[in-house]
């Protein structure tokens, strides 16, 4: 009897064995892991890399950014004017469709741009109260008044929540079908979404760059674990994989079937500091903390060398990177000295610590011995995600690990962030300095690019010398795909070119 | 048939179960530190973005008044909107559910399928080399952090092998089946572990009972005396060890499903936990709470089958 | 009993045989495999393994036994006075366990956790907030037995107050099988404390802890197996240790899981 | 003596474990003629049960081995028959009939199927036919609707139905030998007889050769053609019924038929010489006494049920007697020494102790009750707590009663004393002791709290025939030097005889006859009491056992479940 159980146990095994060999993968369909899935494709209402980097496939912008984030180039909007006071932008949109077939008119970005400013669900809106009014004043121009000059407009048009979507579409479908079901303005359309799995993509052949598009179709496929998700490309079951982290390159690239793609990026990690407790508000004590951090070991050991030591908070190869901003050399005695002047000699640190996040958690361990060698004393204090915002937003820390990744190729989202006295408290630092505050809101306004990047340079040394906060690294986006990918391109900003992409 | 008639009023006992269930959730998730309206908003909220998102959800409302919401809601059979997702909550977990019952069914199969066979064999052969070998491999394989085991199983089955998937959940019936092998056995190795030390141990005590020597005293072949008279005595503590941990298991299958990217409830739980999705989190709850209320009946409705004398 | 005594004496003299501080790092020393200088090699920040194997036997031990004290504690006590007294007692107390029960344990512990924060303290106030009800319904079980045996009777016809009977003469007899199954709880327990980790939840960062080492040596599962592989061993053997303490329990204890 | 059908021949078992090879059987050598009843007597642990056994090599454990003789079965050696042999030998022609028929039977097996699983093994009928053959012999065995009590399962009946399906489940495969191990030991008397009956009228049908076992010389007396004796795992004597009960020639053989309660001792004509002068009032008075339990009411199930355990009794003690209750199981004796003691509810009427009312002023009466009146369980070994030395146990009752911590080691070593046992005795736990050794244990602790009254519930019923002679006479010793007042509950007529002054007969909840022992003996007014008398086993075969068919309380033929003692919870 014992042996008919076994006898069915081997059946089953061997009939799943024989299903599974009949799995095969359409030829041009370009399987890619991530760590989540999406959210919605209703692009005013999320916040999150995760959805806004599908919405670069299946929605258009009027203006994008191109691969190495340097400039602005042409999209559904193939040329620009902007009137002498710098309120009114006069938009030239091309021919073009959504994939329903239906035309996209300048009506239709007027649309998409209003709703992102009005919608009472848009996470936006504060980024387009810019905009007085939006109107097409024919089916190929878009009229865009604004309410007072700003520099960094044309920027925000290309973020992937102004993305163009189908007024007619938005309005017969009701905004939660669209959120799941869109009508595309992109090079892709939403065949299937299978939540928490994956987003199916399909070639959209009424896109006007169709040509362009050489895929069939992208799978956005969510695999959370980090080895799991490399393993599946190591094995070929997917064709590639973002998220790579940093101590998985030095194998994968052994591999001759896989490709490591390491594109540069906006991504700048950072020790926030708490101006607010004690001794943190002295800029002496700050600057003894900036001088007992060994940046060089954190890219080392956490980066593995694939990161480099960041020394102002607009990353390097974004717009008006100052190279030269100082770089406090690592000196523990210096900062220990330091730190006695100060008359905080025994500085104990709480430091919030985000769980469940390796690099920070590994960021930490390292910080707290290094600065054991000025005589800090570090308490690690971890928590979950949303707590550690709220303990910061509390101003309940002394340091903590972050980092940004910019959203629009203008340093001034971020800067305003980040030391611009934004309603945020500077990025939950509680940082004060009211020269940098108006530097940074002249800097919005002018529209010289020459003078403006002389006032980003002055603003990213002012904010170096205060140690707004601690600039650790910049690291770039590590992806890896199977050798027969050819241009699996991310730009700085994150956008995946993948109407380039070519699967061989 | 009166021994059945629990099926008809125990229903009911299960509602203040559940209400209690939705208080202690409800109270629970809101206790926690954090806001959604911060999550879905990211580095860049501003104070008057995160007012909205809390006005348009009601999490600015007093806590009753919210709680009330959600019974009322979920006499209406539903069960509000998922913060981070935007649709209701209800079809949110009904497209996450698939999975989630897939793998605890498989398991539970698998694990039957190693369970009964290997505690037939330990005790049929009590203290000689089956039973010790079955014994330790048992004991052994209670002890395995799921997640590694997971992993070395992919490496083998799916990277070396190339057998089976690494990761993920298929489309047609038997693509799913074929996805689910390995994470199933994942699970099924330590379920397994678990029932066959119960179930030998039963076994052994069976064997050696009254009713196995009356049987043997009669004439019965050991075949007979094993399958007709120590097994069915030796399945009621056995399937109830079993609901347990099913109960556990369907609560408890987001390890696996996150190392094997099965779009499962348990990882939308996580992550609506993470992200202070109140309603998924309550809504998934209830889920969980409803299936393992369920499954509890089932086994009481099993054992009741299984043995006559049970009353309920 | 040897692997635990094993373990017991690992924890205890943990400063005088680890041959490192389990939380130095020696930036020279990265990921270096097993070799006579690290027997069990290093981690990606230089840390001796052999050595936060060793101080993770403290944690890990500690983990097991507060993870299943205070469930047994608790719930032997609710256990015994619901089924001593029964009646309306006895309802309420088997409506809450249904409660418990259904509840969805993931919930309930990531819920603490994120109350709380991560670390142990919330580990176990979880764990006990759960763990109590597979106790209370053993002993319950049992005392609904015991407490119309004779001499349970004879313990009431002699004059012995409430609960003199319930918990010198009831619970000593009905603990029994609790304490069996206190052991494979335990190992429940360690589990319950590796999936934590693996979640990101687990102990405080640098505090060395097998199943946070687990977890966080994952990353480097095919280039530096060494870093997973001796703490998940650990996990292994210490639950198998107690899995052996419960079968021998059982045997002296004659008592059938 | 017909030509031998079994012969044992030097049977020799031996267990083999840690401290090296034990004999348990030691040369046992009978033979057994066709149509022959033989009974088996002995005490507990005498390996009579081992005997039989080992005759179909079924031993208890592996460690046991047939280490010599032979057993040969119409010439057969069955101990060196090969296994398939013994599979046919098994029940196809020795059958066994086993003493606990609950545990015997498989409990989630409806009965018909047990019965037709052995035949259609055995016998290789189909299913069908198979089933047919079961209902027949559920008939046989005195099933009143076989086809419907098919479908039964072992637990829906009662004690008695269930030894019949026992009997059946043995006689499926048409056995040539029934061996029968204490068939009748878990029953009632009146049940008993009806069992004995039986068997004896199937030996008759069927021509069947039978082994009984027991421990009761009275059953053996009526039933069987010829007895052996057995103890310590010898064969200490064996021949005719009359002749080995008339002249015994082993000393433990003489022992056994002294120590048997039928015969009548001298204790009864001195204890009603030896009458308590009267009393002024009683000690214990019981008016219309009530006991109701709940039971199995559900949330749907109709209006509230109750089972009435005692109705309406009302019952006086003077101090100083010795009272006898007897009925069978269910008749509400055990639960009426719980209410008097206050351990169950009453539902209505009035009991009072020495003038403190239970009903009335609970608190105080029990406080009475628990320093002036204690309790003898049945169980020896579950009356005591099994974690506490007996002296630990004696001590905690002498410390809640007050007394002086410095006095409590002398008085453990005088209550030791008192029952018999040695002062050692008070650091040895209960599971080294025997259940005669713990049950004097349980009387001390019962002395400890120096009662005026003790209730003895069925305290010899699970102790062999000799401890129990020696229990009642150190009850009688008791009674006698410390002028106590003992309400003795008893199944076994016989032994209320011996002890009491008075018995009180119950009958489903009710007191149907109450007097004089030697009175209700010799007259008894009451049929039920008839009915009892006439169903104890007398060892003398010449009295011979009948089974009241029609006696009230066998209305046990349906299929109805017979409540034992209600089991309910009562709450404290």
């Amino acid at each position: 009897m014992l042996k008919k159980w076994m006898k069915i146990g081997l059946v089953t095994v061997i009939t799943s064995l024989s299903i599974g060999a009949g799995l095969a993968e359409a030829a041009g369909v370009l399987t890619i892991g991530r760590r989540e899935d999406s959210t919605t494709f209703d692009p005013i209402k999320t916040a999150q890399n995760i959805d806004f980097w599908v919405f670069s496939n299946v929605y258009d912008v009027l203006v994008r950014v191109d691969k190495s984030a340097s400039k602005l180039e042409p999209g559904l909007a193939e040329s620009w004017t902007v009137s002498e006071d710098g309120l009114t932008y006069t938009l030239k949109l091309r021919e073009a469709k959504f994939s329903d077939g239906s035309p996209l008119t300048a009506g239709d970005a007027a649309f998409s741009l209003l709703r992102i400013r009005d919608d009472e669900g848009s996470l936006w809106s504060d980024s387009y109260k810019v905009i007085d009014t939006a109107v097409a004043s024919d089916d190929r121009t878009l009229v865009i008044k604004l309410k007072t000059p700003s520099a960094p407009f044309l920027s925000t048009l290309a973020m992937p929540g102004a993305s163009i979507i189908s007024q007619k579409g938005m309005e017969t479908l009701g905004p939660d079908t669209y959120a799941e079901s869109p009508v595309a303005s992109g090079a892709f359309t939403v065949k299937e979404w299978r939540r928490g799995d994956r987003v199916i993509l399909e070639k959209n052949p009424n896109f006007w760059e169709a040509d362009r598009v050489k895929l069939d179709g992208v799978e956005w496929i969510s695999v959370p674990d980090d080895n799991t998700r490399m393993l599946n490309v190591q094995a070929g079951q997917l064709d590639a994989a973002i998220f790579v982290p940093f101590s998985r390159v030095a194998e994968l690239k052994k591999d001759s079937n896989l490709v490591v793609h390491m594109d540069p990026s906006t991504r700048e990690d950072h020790l926030l500091i708490n101006h607010e407790k004690g001794a943190l508000a002295k800029k002496e004590v700050r600057q003894a903390l900036d001088m007992a951090i060994d940046k060089q070991a954190i890219v080392d050991t956490v980066t593995f060398g694939l990161g480099e030591v960041a020394n102002s908070f607009i990353p390097k190869g974004a717009l008006y990177h100052y190279a030269e901003n100082l770089q406090r050399p690592f000196d523990p005695e210096k900062a220990k000295q330091m730190l006695a002047d100060a008359g905080a000699s025994d500085l104990a640190l709480n430091y919030v610590v985000r769980a469940g996040d390796e690099i920070v958690e590994q960021t930490a361990v390292l910080l707290q011995q290094q600065l054991a060698k000025a005589g800090i004393t570090v308490n690690i204090q971890k928590v979950d995600p949303s707590q550690e915002w709220d303990m910061l937003v509390a101003g309940d820390y002394d340091v903590g690990v972050n980092y940004w990744t910019n959203d629009i190729l203008d340093p001034d989202q971020k800067t305003t962030f980040v030391v611009g006295h934004d309603t945020n408290m500077n990025y939950m630092t509680r940082y004060k300095n009211d020269k940098v505050k108006d530097l940074v809101t002249a800097a919005r306004i002018e529209m010289d690019p020459a003078k403006r990047e002389a006032m980003y340079i002055d603003i990213q040394k002012m904010a170096k010398d205060d140690v707004h906060w601690i600039d650790l690294y910049y690291s770039p986006y590590i992806n890896v795909s199977r050798s027969n990918i050819e241009n699996f391109d991310q730009n700085p900003l994150g956008r995946f070119f993948l109407e380039d992409t070519v699967k061989n | 048939m009166h021994r059945y008639r629990f099926v008809l009023y125990r229903p009911l006992q299960f509602l203040p179960v559940l209400l209690g269930i939705s208080i202690i959730t409800f109270v629970l998730v809101r206790l926690i530190p954090g806001d959604p309206a911060r999550v879905l908003l990211g580095s860049r909220a501003t104070p008057a973005a995160i007012a909205n998102i809390r006005a348009q959800y009601g999490l600015d409302e007093p806590l009753w008044v919210q709680y009330f919401y959600f019974i009322g809601n979920l006499g209406q059979g539903e069960m509000g909107k998922s913060i981070l997702y935007k649709i209701d909550v209800l079809r949110l977990i009904a497209t996450r559910l698939e999975p989630t019952l897939a793998l605890v069914l498989s398991s539970v199969a698998q694990s039957i399928l190693i369970a009964v066979p290997l505690a037939a064999l330990a005790a049929r052969h009590r203290t000689r080399l089956p039973d010790h070998a079955v014994r330790i491999v048992s004991t052994l394989g209670i002890g395995f952090p799921p997640f590694w085991l997971a992993l070395m199983l992919i490496i083998l089955f799916s990277v070396r092998l190339g057998i089976f998937p690494v990761s993920g959940y298929g489309g047609s019936l038997t693509d799913k089946l074929y996805h689910l092998a390995l994470p199933s056995l994942t699970v099924a190795l330590s379920l397994s572990a678990v029932l066959t030390r119960s179930l030998r141990a039963a076994m052994v005590q069976a064997l050696e009972s009254d009713v196995a020597t009356a049987a043997r005293a009669r004439g019965m072949p050991e075949s007979i005396v094993f399958w007709r008279h120590v097994l069915p005595n030796s399945l009621v503590p056995t399937v109830n060890l079993l609901a347990v941990n099913i109960g556990w298991l369907i609560g408890g299958t987001v390890v696996v499903e996150s190392v094997f990217a099965l779009p499962g409830l348990g990882q939308l739980l996580v992550r609506a936990i993470f992200s202070r999705d109140y309603m998924v989190v309550q809504g998934v709850a209830m889920v969980f709470a409803c299936a393992t209320v369920l499954v509890n009946f089932l086994a009481d409705i099993i054992t009741v089958a299984l043995d006559p004398r049970v009353k309920l | 009993m040897a692997v635990l005594g094993l373990f017991l004496v690992l924890a205890v003299f943990a400063p005088f045989i680890a041959p490192y501080d389990p939380i130095f790092q020696d930036a020279a020393a990265r990921l270096h495999a097993p070799s006579p200088a690290h027997p069990l090699g290093t981690d990606n920040f230089g840390r001796d393994i052999l050595s936060r194997v060793i101080w993770g036997a403290r944690i890990d031990l500690q983990i097991a036994v507060i993870g299943v004290v205070f469930p047994f504690i608790i719930g032997t006590t609710l256990g015994t006075i619901a089924g001593f007294f029964g009646g309306i007692v006895d309802v309420i107390f088997m409506r809450v366990v249904d409660v418990v029960l259904a509840f969805p344990f993931l919930v309930l512990m990531l819920s603490i956790i994120a109350i709380l924060g991560p670390g142990l303290g919330s580990f176990y106030i979880a764990m006990a907030l759960v763990g109590w009800v597979s106790y209370a319904r053993l002993v319950r079980a049992q005392i609904l037995v015991l407490k119309n045996s004779d001499y349970a009777v004879a313990a009431i016809s002699l004059g012995f107050s409430r609960s003199r009977v319930m918990f010198r003469h009831l619970l000593p007899n009905a603990a029994a099988g609790s304490l069996v199954f206190v052991m494979s709880d335990a190992v429940l327990v360690l589990l319950n404390g590796a999936a934590i980790s693996y979640l990101g939840l687990g102990v405080q960062p640098p505090l060395a802890e097998w199943g946070v080492m687990v977890a966080d040596g994952q990353s480097f599962i095919s280039t530096a197996w060494w870093i997973t592989l001796f703490p998940g061993l650990s996990i292994v053997l210490l639950a198998f240790g107690f899995s052996l303490l419960g079968d021998a329990l059982a045997d002296l204890m004659g008592v059938h899981e | 003596m017909s030509a031998p059908l079994l012969c044992v021949h030097d049977l020799t078992v031996a267990v083999q474990d840690g401290a090296g090879p034990r004999v348990l059987l030691d040369r046992i050598s009978l033979d057994l003629g066709a149509g022959d009843v033989l009974g088996l007597v002995g005490e507990s642990g005498s390996g009579k049960s081992l005997l039989c056994r080992a005759l179909i090599r079924l031993l208890p454990s592996p460690k046991l081995r047939i280490t010599g003789g032979a057993v040969f079965l119409e010439g057969r050696d069955l101990v060196t028959a090969d296994e398939r042999e013994m599979l046919k030998v098994r029940g196809g022609e020795i059958g066994m009939i086993f003493q606990n028929p609950t545990s015997h039977l498989d409990p989630v097996m409806r009965v018909g199927d047990q019965i037709a699983e052995g035949i259609r093994y055995h016998q290789g009928l189909s299913q069908r036919a198979a089933r047919a053959a079961a209902v027949e012999i559920l008939a046989q065995v005195g099933f009143a609707d076989p086809n419907r009590q098919y479908n039964g399962y072992p637990h829906e009946f009662s004690g008695g139905m269930r030894q019949r399906a026992m009997i059946g489940v043995a006689l499926s495969s048409n056995p040539k030998i029934l061996i029968a191990d204490e068939p009748t030991t878990a029953l009632d008397v009146t049940i008993q007889a009806q069992i004995l009956r039986l068997l004896l009228d199937i030996r008759d049908r069927r021509g069947l050769t039978v082994i009984l076992i027991s421990h009761d010389l009275g059953v053996v007396a009526q039933t069987c053609d010829r007895i052996a004796v057995m103890r310590n795992g010898e064969l200490v004597e064996q021949g005719d019924k009359r002749s080995l009960l008339a002249a015994p020639q082993h000393p433990y053989t003489k022992a056994l038929i002294e120590s048997h309660p039928s015969m009548p001792g001298e204790g009864v004509a001195t204890a009603a010489i030896a009458q308590p002068a009267p009393a002024l009032r009683p000690l214990l008075e019981i008016d219309d006494l009530h006991v109701r339990f709940p039971s199995g009411a559900g949330l749907f199930a109709a209006g509230p049920k109750t089972i009435s355990a005692v109705k309406g009794v009302s019952l006086r003690i003077m101090p100083g007697e010795t009272v006898g209750i007897v009925g069978e199981s269910g008749s509400g004796k055990s639960t009426l020494a719980r209410a008097i003691l206050g351990l169950a509810p009453l539902s209505s009427g009035h009991i009072s102790f020495d003038g403190a009312d239970l009903g009335q002023n609970r608190a105080k009466a029990l406080q009475k009750l628990r320093s002036e009146a204690a309790m003898v369980f049945q169980d020896p070994f579950n009356a005591l707590n099994p974690r506490l030395t007996i002296g630990e146990m004696v001590a905690e009752v002498l410390r809640v009663h007050g007394k002086a911590v410095a006095d409590i080691p002398a008085r453990i070593g005088e209550l030791l004393d008192l029952v018999g046992l040695e002062r050692e005795f008070a650091d040895r736990k209960p599971r080294s002791m025997s259940g005669g050794q713990c049950q004097r244990a349980g009387i001390a602790r019962a002395l400890a709290v120096e009662p005026r009254m003790i209730i003895a519930d069925e305290c010899v019923a699970a102790l062999d025939v000799t401890i129990q002679a020696q229990i009642i006479d150190l009850f009688r010793a008791l009674t006698a030097r410390m002028s106590l007042t003992l309400l003795f509950i008893a199944h076994d007529l016989a032994i209320v005889r011996n002890l009491c002054e008075r018995v009180v007969v119950m009958y489903r909840g009710e007191i149907v006859e109450e007097g004089r022992c030697a009175d209700v003996f010799a007259r008894p007014q009451h049929a039920y009491t008839a009915s009892l008398i006439r169903a104890i086993p007398d060892i003398d075969p010449d009295k011979p056992l009948r089974a009241d068919l029609l006696s009230p309380s066998v209305a046990e033929t349906g299929s109805g479940r017979v409540s034992d003692q209600p089991s309910a919870a009562f709450n404290w």
